[in-house]
């Protein structure tokens, strides 16, 4: 076992054991020591992280891969070897790195934001059961990371998903909260149903659990045109379904669409918890997923992804702009930013979707670490109607804020950007940015000679032999893109910098509204360093350091396709790189879009501030949005009718069009269909599935039960029907 | 009509009687008198079958050791004489429709066959015969059914021996 | 003296070991009524007896594992001409002696904890020590003999055996309304499997003119070559096994006893009524052993049918291979397990009683089981997969009853220590136990997150295989996806209701409620259950996996025809 | 007209299908247990008369024989709970013991 993978292990460990330390004697050690513990095994392992990708950075590929020790067998099952080992590679370390730093800083911020909270709950402090909680759930997380086989990928998958709901369910004396929790794991199960069907199809027909092992059989496969191939089920090759099956878990973990439905619930776990889930942890877990399947998945699987994440960033973006919960907004601004990634990755941008991820958990973190500083220092108040010139009470994090606003708007300069030139940007700004540059390359762009490879050459990999005819069927052709696919996204990256700033503005700019809420707002300083870190962090976190790492662990340079000016790599030489055009097409398309969001959130809440008092005060939230959302209305009016509702869409249109002319109406429009998504396709058509699955089963089971009426003699005569229906069928059919 | 089918039809008429005397009767004494009938009845059956042994066997331990522990379960248990224990008329039409389908179902399979067709031999069947065979052939399922026989003893003694209140088994002893 | 006539017979020595695990537990049970009264009705007494007698009986079965090493021994064949064996020792049969012994020893445990904190000391008679264990033991006789007899007469008076004193059993607690209601519940429902079952076989034995179950399976071996040649010179040949409606009919009425053990649709209304009216050490024995002893059962009675050969048979067309005997019986399981394994989950989602629940999930839990004896072609390399030598349904069984076994003990275990200490078994008294006896809810905990089956915990691994062996079986059979689907959804609403009894042990809490000190003996029971969970779902995964093939090895479970080794020279 | 192997059969038949209407109906928990007596007797019946007419063996008839026993031994533990259960509930009624079900 090299340095780096006991590094790693090592790193995995200390939680787990910080995790077993205060499942025993957390209560022996009391209120902040306990979370102290859980700080400083993460902070450790984040060390260790550091070192280790040190130590990595310093590597040559020979080196690297020498460094990659063999998994060791755990059981035979059926002729099939089960091993684990570390999957030691440039994103696993990348990931590891991470999650342990956010994570620290996130442990760090909940010992202040917990402190603050009264622990005692029916008269049995849970301080220290929070960060055993905590704790396992940074064990699990990491596992996760490190795992180089499905089935140890799955272990940790459940476990993420086992902590999820005891961390959202941890107020559980609430009502909401408890459901909330079940929510959450129900839905995830959904998602893991298909997960584990798409395993069990890995298992039978490649046979082999590693990742590793499973991506060589799937290209032996291919090459073979095995039954996975070869057998079509509903019109989709067995490859496709399992693809799509492997992808279902990532649906439920990442809360995409229609599984989306438990993230925004899941607000009502502690501040903290919602920082974890959202940035660091579970929600990418499901992107890391597919990052690790991705080359487990045929082109139609990869549109299906495309399509998920294409539909999830849309209703999520539309929902968050008339959210009103602070912590509402963020939550949906994740689903947003995550239908991004996925997009990313179904459209072939692997590089650019993780580099995404990555820079997403830092000022994701942010946020939710501010929200919290927020919230706590609001007692307990989430409501944005209510807040206002925080700014002043809170500088630190006003501004802290401030910098996860302009990093998830994507902010800066696109004149600038010039291959091998230093652009100004933050991490939202290049990752956006490449993911639907390549989404725009796979709908328009054109595939130049100078990536094709010879005929019958055979490229040497260090991770797989790819053959020539199968880098001609797996690889993401240019054109072959539904166009939609590059639209849809680039319309809602106008809307992200528009509902982060209203967020942001009515939050902290502006005048108070509620002046006992003002009155009291403070912050602490064991809540807003974590928020300085992780605003550095965000600033340094951008191109320059995470994107080369994620280029260099790309599963196969024929399945991504990436900027060309990042092909610094060697074993990138055969990548699919796309062309300049495309840049020079998203420069004036999305390039301005935060400009053009901030500004209009700007000229409406500026607006809105001095009537939102008053608004506030009569309790007609609705009619706030719907009268202050003018031109954004009209803009994403647009959007949606050419979108999937247009139906619905054109027939509000009519019916407004005449009354109040074209831009009410679009405004009409656009505040009905975001409500819209919001009620009926999350709260009602949504939910009422999951909801009615649950209660269906839950009927299903009073039903089964009810034969079960406690008198012996009509057992017998249930089960003497049961016998005489068997003797009927037998004399008579 | 043979002798045979004579005492056939006789026996079978007062054995389905008695059991559908069972059937109809709502006084478990009654109903006790009408199993005795089935099982005389069926005793008798086994004697036409040339099923000698058996049959007294029947008479024996049937009609002469498990009857009457029914009777004296009866006994032990019906303090609230008088006492109407009828189930509901719809819980009897669903049973009857039932039990009506199950034996249309179990004639029209019976009638069918196919049985097993050795020619019947003549069998050793005396006794000795049936005593051999228990000790011999049957070994192992004669001596499970005396263990069996013996924990069902112990058993069903426990269970009918009152339980103990507030120790007075300890009082017995002193 | 009276010379003993020819047809008098002893076993031979070699027989008599063959099945001295038996024999050791008659022994035991003598024991255990003798003993006490010569040194007096202390409960430790009987208890050690049985616990001995146990110890004894395991070195017993290892000295037959040995014997039977080899291939299946056919036992207890009696001298007379054409007479065929009644019992039958290979290792599948020799798992269940373990299993049992097992069983028993740790049951035992759980009473004597019972014992000393129920009640108090002067109900120890009342708890009827020798008693108790002499209708333990006597039941764990009969199951033994369920699995290992080749005889339909055995057969029954097996199950009877195994029964009857169960039935006693469960109205142990003498004091205990519940228990007289639910003893009465069990004896009737029991006695009317019983009697389906036997005029059942009164039918098979008027079909087949034998009660010998390895003619039984020759005859429709000869039935099934008859049908080859039908096929091949007058197709089509349909509904070749349904025409036999004689057969079918004993052999579901059969089946009703059979099912009535396990506990599975439609004959399973017993068991969450006597679940939760009996004492809970019975309630342990009855989930893991009475059920065990009937999956046991059903798998060999299934085996009856397996296919030697490859699968589909090559020259019957794959309509009329449907319609073989051994197609619909694999067929009927199948539904039955589906069937069986849904009931019980959903039916368990709106329990609040602990024992309820549990009983439920094991009515689901034999579901599961069932499935592995819908795998009924022998596996064979002409199919295209490759042949394994052992039956992959039956290595899948073995695996799973163990697991089963421990996680229903540490599970009943838990909840008997809740409720001895708080009087109700309602899941309210579960109410943060995770604060107020922890060393009690954390194994409570893995065992029910085991019954789950989520990883690493032996639950899994126990699914795994099952699924496995389903899912490999499922290639050349392929409306075994059905079941693969059907465990997997369960298994996702079986979720629910356990994780139920987590979250009111963990998430709810009641400062009201004192913390209790459990008696160490239970909790030694409960966490050695936990930490054998956990190793089977890690370290022992793939062990556990070996040993199970290694038990299901040279079985196809068909009971050999007749014994040339052990044939007597009288 | 032989008497023949069907009517025994038949006569069984019957038997079997009263003792089941007499376990699903009668609420007295003595009452179940006589119609298991007449189930039982319908398999003794069937297997003495497949001895006779068919097999041609004796092993019908100690199955019969065998059976014969298990059916006392059965009612002997049913008549013990039964006892038990009647000291506890002071009634004898199957239908009264229904505190155990959902």
């Amino acid at each position: 076992m090299s340095t780096i993978e006991l590094l790693l292990i090592t790193g995995v460990l200390l939680p787990l054991a910080s995790f077993v330390l205060l499942a025993f004697v957390g209560s022996k050690l009391g209120k902040p020591a306990s979370g102290w513990v859980a700080v400083l095994a993460m902070a450790a392992s984040c060390v260790l992280a550091m070192v280790a990708l040190v130590q990595w950075q310093g590597l040559d590929a020979a080196g690297r891969a020498a460094a990659r020790s063999a998994p060791v067998l755990w059981a035979t099952l059926g002729g099939m070897p089960i091993k684990f080992g570390v999957n030691l590679d440039s994103l696993t370390l990348i990931m590891f790195f991470m999650v342990t730093f956010v994570s620290t800083w996130i442990f760090v911020f909940s010992v202040g934001y917990m402190a603050g909270h009264s622990d005692e709950i029916d008269g049995v402090s849970k301080f220290h059961r929070f960060f055993t909680y905590l704790s396992l759930f940074g064990f699990s997380m990491l596992l996760l990371v490190i795992a180089d086989s499905l089935l140890l990928l799955f272990i940790a998958w459940e476990l993420v998903g086992v902590c999820s709901y005891l961390l959202i369910g941890y107020y559980f004396h609430k009502k909401s909260a408890s459901d909330a929790g079940i929510k959450a794991f129900v839905t995830n199960r959904v998602g893991d149903f298909g997960f584990i069907i798409g395993l069990g199809m890995v298992v039978l027909f490649l046979g082999d659990l590693s990742l590793a092992g499973a991506a060589e059989k799937f290209h032996h496969e291919f090459m073979a045109g095995g039954p996975l191939f070869s057998r079509t089920f509903c019109g989709l090759s067995l490859a496709t379904w399992m693809g799509m099956l492997l992808f279902c878990g990532a649906i439920g973990k990442s809360a995409q669409f229609p599984l989306h439905v438990w993230l925004p619930d899941a607000m009502e776990g502690p501040t903290p918890v919602s920082a974890l889930i959202h940035a660091a942890t579970m929600v990418a877990a499901g992107v890391y997923l597919t990052a690790r399947i991705f080359v487990l998945l045929t082109p139609e699987a990869q549109q299906f992804v495309a399509t998920i994440g294409c539909i999830t960033l849309t209703l999520a973006a539309l929902v968050a702009i008339v959210q009103t919960d602070i912590k509402k907004v963020l939550a949906y601004s994740t689903i947003s930013q995550l239908g991004y990634m996925m997009l990313g990755m179904g459209v072939g941008a692997w590089i650019a979707a993780l580099f995404h991820l990555l820079a997403h958990a830092f000022f994701k973190a942010l946020m939710f670490l501010g929200s919290g500083q927020v919230i706590e220092g609001c007692h307990h108040e989430q409501d944005m109607r209510k807040m206002g010139g925080l700014i002043r009470k809170m500088p630190v994090t006003a501004v802290t804020f401030l910098v996860g606003v302009l990093a998830i708007a994507g902010v800066g300069i696109p004149a600038v950007w010039m291959p091998g030139h230093t652009p100004f940007g933050l991490g939202g700004y290049f990752s956006k940015d490449e993911i639907l540059a390549v989404a725009w390359h796979r709908v328009y762009g054109e595939n130049h000679g100078e990536n094709e490879v010879a005929p019958g050459a055979e490229i040497q990999n260090p991770k797989s032999r790819i053959h020539n005819a199968e880098a001609a069927a797996l690889r993401p052709e240019p054109r072959t893109l539904n166009p939609l696919l590059f639209w849809i996204p680039v319309l809602m990256a106008y809307v992200t910098p528009f509902y982060m700033m209203r967020c942001w503005w009515l939050t902290f700019m502006g005048k108070p509204r509620d002046h006992h809420v003002h009155e009291h707002a403070h912050e602490s300083p064991l809540m807003y360093v974590p928020l300085v870190v992780l605003a550095l962090g965000t600033f340094v976190s951008s191109y320059y350091l995470f994107r080369p790492l994620v280029a260099a662990a790309a599963p196969h340079p024929f399945l991504t396709v990436s900027y060309d000016g990042a092909a610094a790599e060697a074993a990138e030489a055969h990548a699919t790189m796309i062309s300049h055009g495309a840049h020079a097409a998203l420069a004036t398309r999305v390039g301005l879009a935060f400009a053009v969001g901030f500004v209009l959130a700007w000229l409406i809440y500026r607006k809105g501030l001095a009537v939102g008092e008053k608004l506030a005060v009569a309790l007609k939230p609705a009619y706030t949005v719907l009268v202050h959302k003018f031109y954004f209305d009209e803009l994403y009016g647009f959007v949606l009718i050419g979108g999937t509702m247009a139906l619905n869409a054109i027939s509000y249109a009519f019916d407004k069009f005449v009354v109040d002319g074209l831009v009410n109406l679009s405004a009409f429009v656009t505040e009905r269909l975001s409500w819209f998504s919001g009620m009926i396709v999350d709260q009602g058509v949504v939910d009422g599935m999951v909801n009615g699955v649950g209660r269906g089963t839950w009927t299903l089971g009073g039903l089964v039960r009810s034969p079960q009426v406690g008198r012996i003699r009509n057992y017998i005569l249930f089960a003497a029907t049961g016998v005489a229906v068997v003797v009927l069928w037998i004399a008579f059919v | 009509m043979s002798g045979e089918a004579i005492a056939f039809y006789m026996l079978a008429v007062l054995a389905a009687g008695s059991a559908l005397g069972c059937v109809i009767a709502t006084n478990i004494v009654r109903m006790a008198l009408c199993l005795l009938g089935t099982l005389g009845a069926v005793a008798l059956l086994y004697f036409l079958m040339a099923a000698n042994f058996l049959g007294v066997i029947q008479l024996i331990v049937y009609a002469g050791g498990t009857l009457i522990l029914i009777v004296f379960g009866i006994m032990v248990t019906s303090r609230m004489y008088g006492e109407k224990l009828k189930p509901r008329r719809s819980e009897a039409l669903i049973g009857a429709l039932v039990v009506l389908a199950l034996f249309a179902g179990l004639v029209a399979i019976l009638w069918r066959g196919p049985w097993v067709t050795v020619v019947p031999t003549e069998q050793p069947n005396s006794v000795a015969a049936i005593g051999q065979a228990l000790l011999g052939t049957y070994l192992v399922p004669f001596e499970l059914a005396s263990v069996l026989l013996l924990a069902v003893m112990i058993g069903a003694a426990y269970l009918a021996q009152p339980a103990a209140r507030n120790g007075r088994g300890t009082e017995r002893e002193e | 003296m009276n010379v003993p006539t020819p047809n008098t017979w002893l076993p031979s020595a070699d027989e008599l070991h063959l099945f001295s695990p038996e024999f050791v537990l008659v022994g035991t049970i003598v024991a255990v009524l003798v003993v006490p009264l010569l040194v007096g009705r202390r409960p430790e007494v009987p208890a050690l007896i049985a616990v001995l007698g146990c110890f004894v009986g395991l070195v017993a079965t290892w000295a037959v594992s040995a014997q039977v090493a080899d291939g299946p021994q056919a036992g207890m064949v009696p001298p007379s001409a054409g007479a065929t064996p009644m019992l039958l020792a290979d290792r599948f049969s020799v798992f269940y002696q373990l299993l049992l012994f097992l069983a028993l020893g740790l049951i035992t445990w759980l009473w004597l904890i019972g014992v000393q904190k129920r009640n108090g000391t002067d109900s120890t008679a009342e708890r009827g020590g020798p008693e108790f264990f002499v209708l333990l033991l006597t039941s764990a006789l009969g199951m033994m003999l369920m699995v290992s007899s080749l005889n339909l007469l055995v057969l029954i008076i097996a199950i009877e055996t195994a029964s009857l004193p169960s039935y006693a059993l469960v109205a142990s607690d003498k004091r205990s309304r519940l228990g007289a209601e639910a003893a009465l519940k069990y004896v009737m429902f029991g006695a009317t499997a019983s009697a389906i079952m036997i005029y059942g076989v009164s039918l098979l034995y008027g079909r087949f003119g034998t009660l010998d179950l390895s003619v039984i399976a020759s005859a429709l071996d000869a039935r099934y070559a008859e049908l080859r040649s039908t096929v091949a010179t007058f197709a089509p040949v349909t509904h070749v096994g349904v025409t036999d409606a004689v057969f079918w009919l004993g052999l579901a009425a059969l089946g009703v006893g059979i099912i009535f053990k396990i506990a599975a649709v439609p004959m399973h209304y017993w068991c969450p009524d006597v679940f939760q009216g009996a004492p809970t050490e019975v309630t342990t024995w009855l989930s893991v052993a009475s059920k065990a002893a009937g999956v046991g059962l059903l798998l060999r009675i299934v085996s009856l049918f397996t296919v030697t050969g490859p699968w589909p048979p090559p020259n019957l067309p794959p309509a009329v291979a449907g319609h073989t005997y051994a197609m619909t019986v694999a067929v009927l399981v199948g539904i039955l397990a589906a069937v069986t394994c849904t009931v019980g989950n959903l039916a368990a989602l709106r329990q609040e009683n602990v024992k309820r629940i549990l009983a439920y999930s094991s009515i689901a839990h034999a579901g599961y089981m069932m499935m592995a004896a819908a795998i009924i072609a022998a596996p064979s390399a002409a199919s295209g997969v490759s042949a394994p030598t052992y039956n992959a349904g039956m290595a899948a069984v073995i695996a799973y009853l163990f697991v089963y076994l421990l996680m229903n003990v540490g599970a009943f275990g838990a909840t008997a220590l809740v409720v001895w200490q708080t009087g109700t078994d309602h899941l309210s008294a579960f109410t943060g136990l995770g604060r107020r006896a922890p060393w009690v809810a954390l194994p409570l905990a893995v065992c029910l997150f085991s019954l789950v089956g989520l990883p690493p915990l032996g639950g899994f691994t126990a699914k795994w295989y099952l699924l496995l062996a389903l899912g490999k079986s499922a290639a050349t059979q392929p409306w075994l996806w059905v079941l693969v689907v059907v465990a997997v959804i369960n298994t996702a609403i079986s979720l629910y209701y356990y994780v139920r009894i987590i979250r009111q042990m963990y998430l709810r809490d009641d400062a009201a409620l004192p913390a209790f000190r459990p008696p160490g003996g239970g909790v030694a029971l409960v966490s050695a259950c936990a930490i054998i969970l956990l190793l089977l779902g890690t370290l022992w995964f793939s062990p556990l996996g070996r040993r199970a093939q290694a038990l299901a090895s040279d079985v196809y479970a068909r009971p050999p025809a007749a014994h040339a080794e052990l044939s007597h020279p009288m | 007209m032989t008497i023949g192997l069907t009517h025994y059969l038949i006569l069984a038949a019957l038997l079997f299908c009263c003792g089941l209407f007499v376990m699903t109906t009668k609420r007295n928990a003595v009452g179940i247990l006589i119609g298991v007596e007449l189930v039982l007797n319908a398999a003794c019946l069937n297997l003495v008369a497949f001895s006779r007419y068919r097999v041609g063996t004796i092993d019908g008839q100690i199955a019969a024989l065998f059976i014969i026993v298990l059916a006392a031994a059965e009612a002997a533990v049913a008549i013990a709970i039964f006892v038990n259960y009647y000291r506890m509930l002071a009634t004898i009624d199957a239908d009264k013991g229904d505190e155990l079900r959902g």
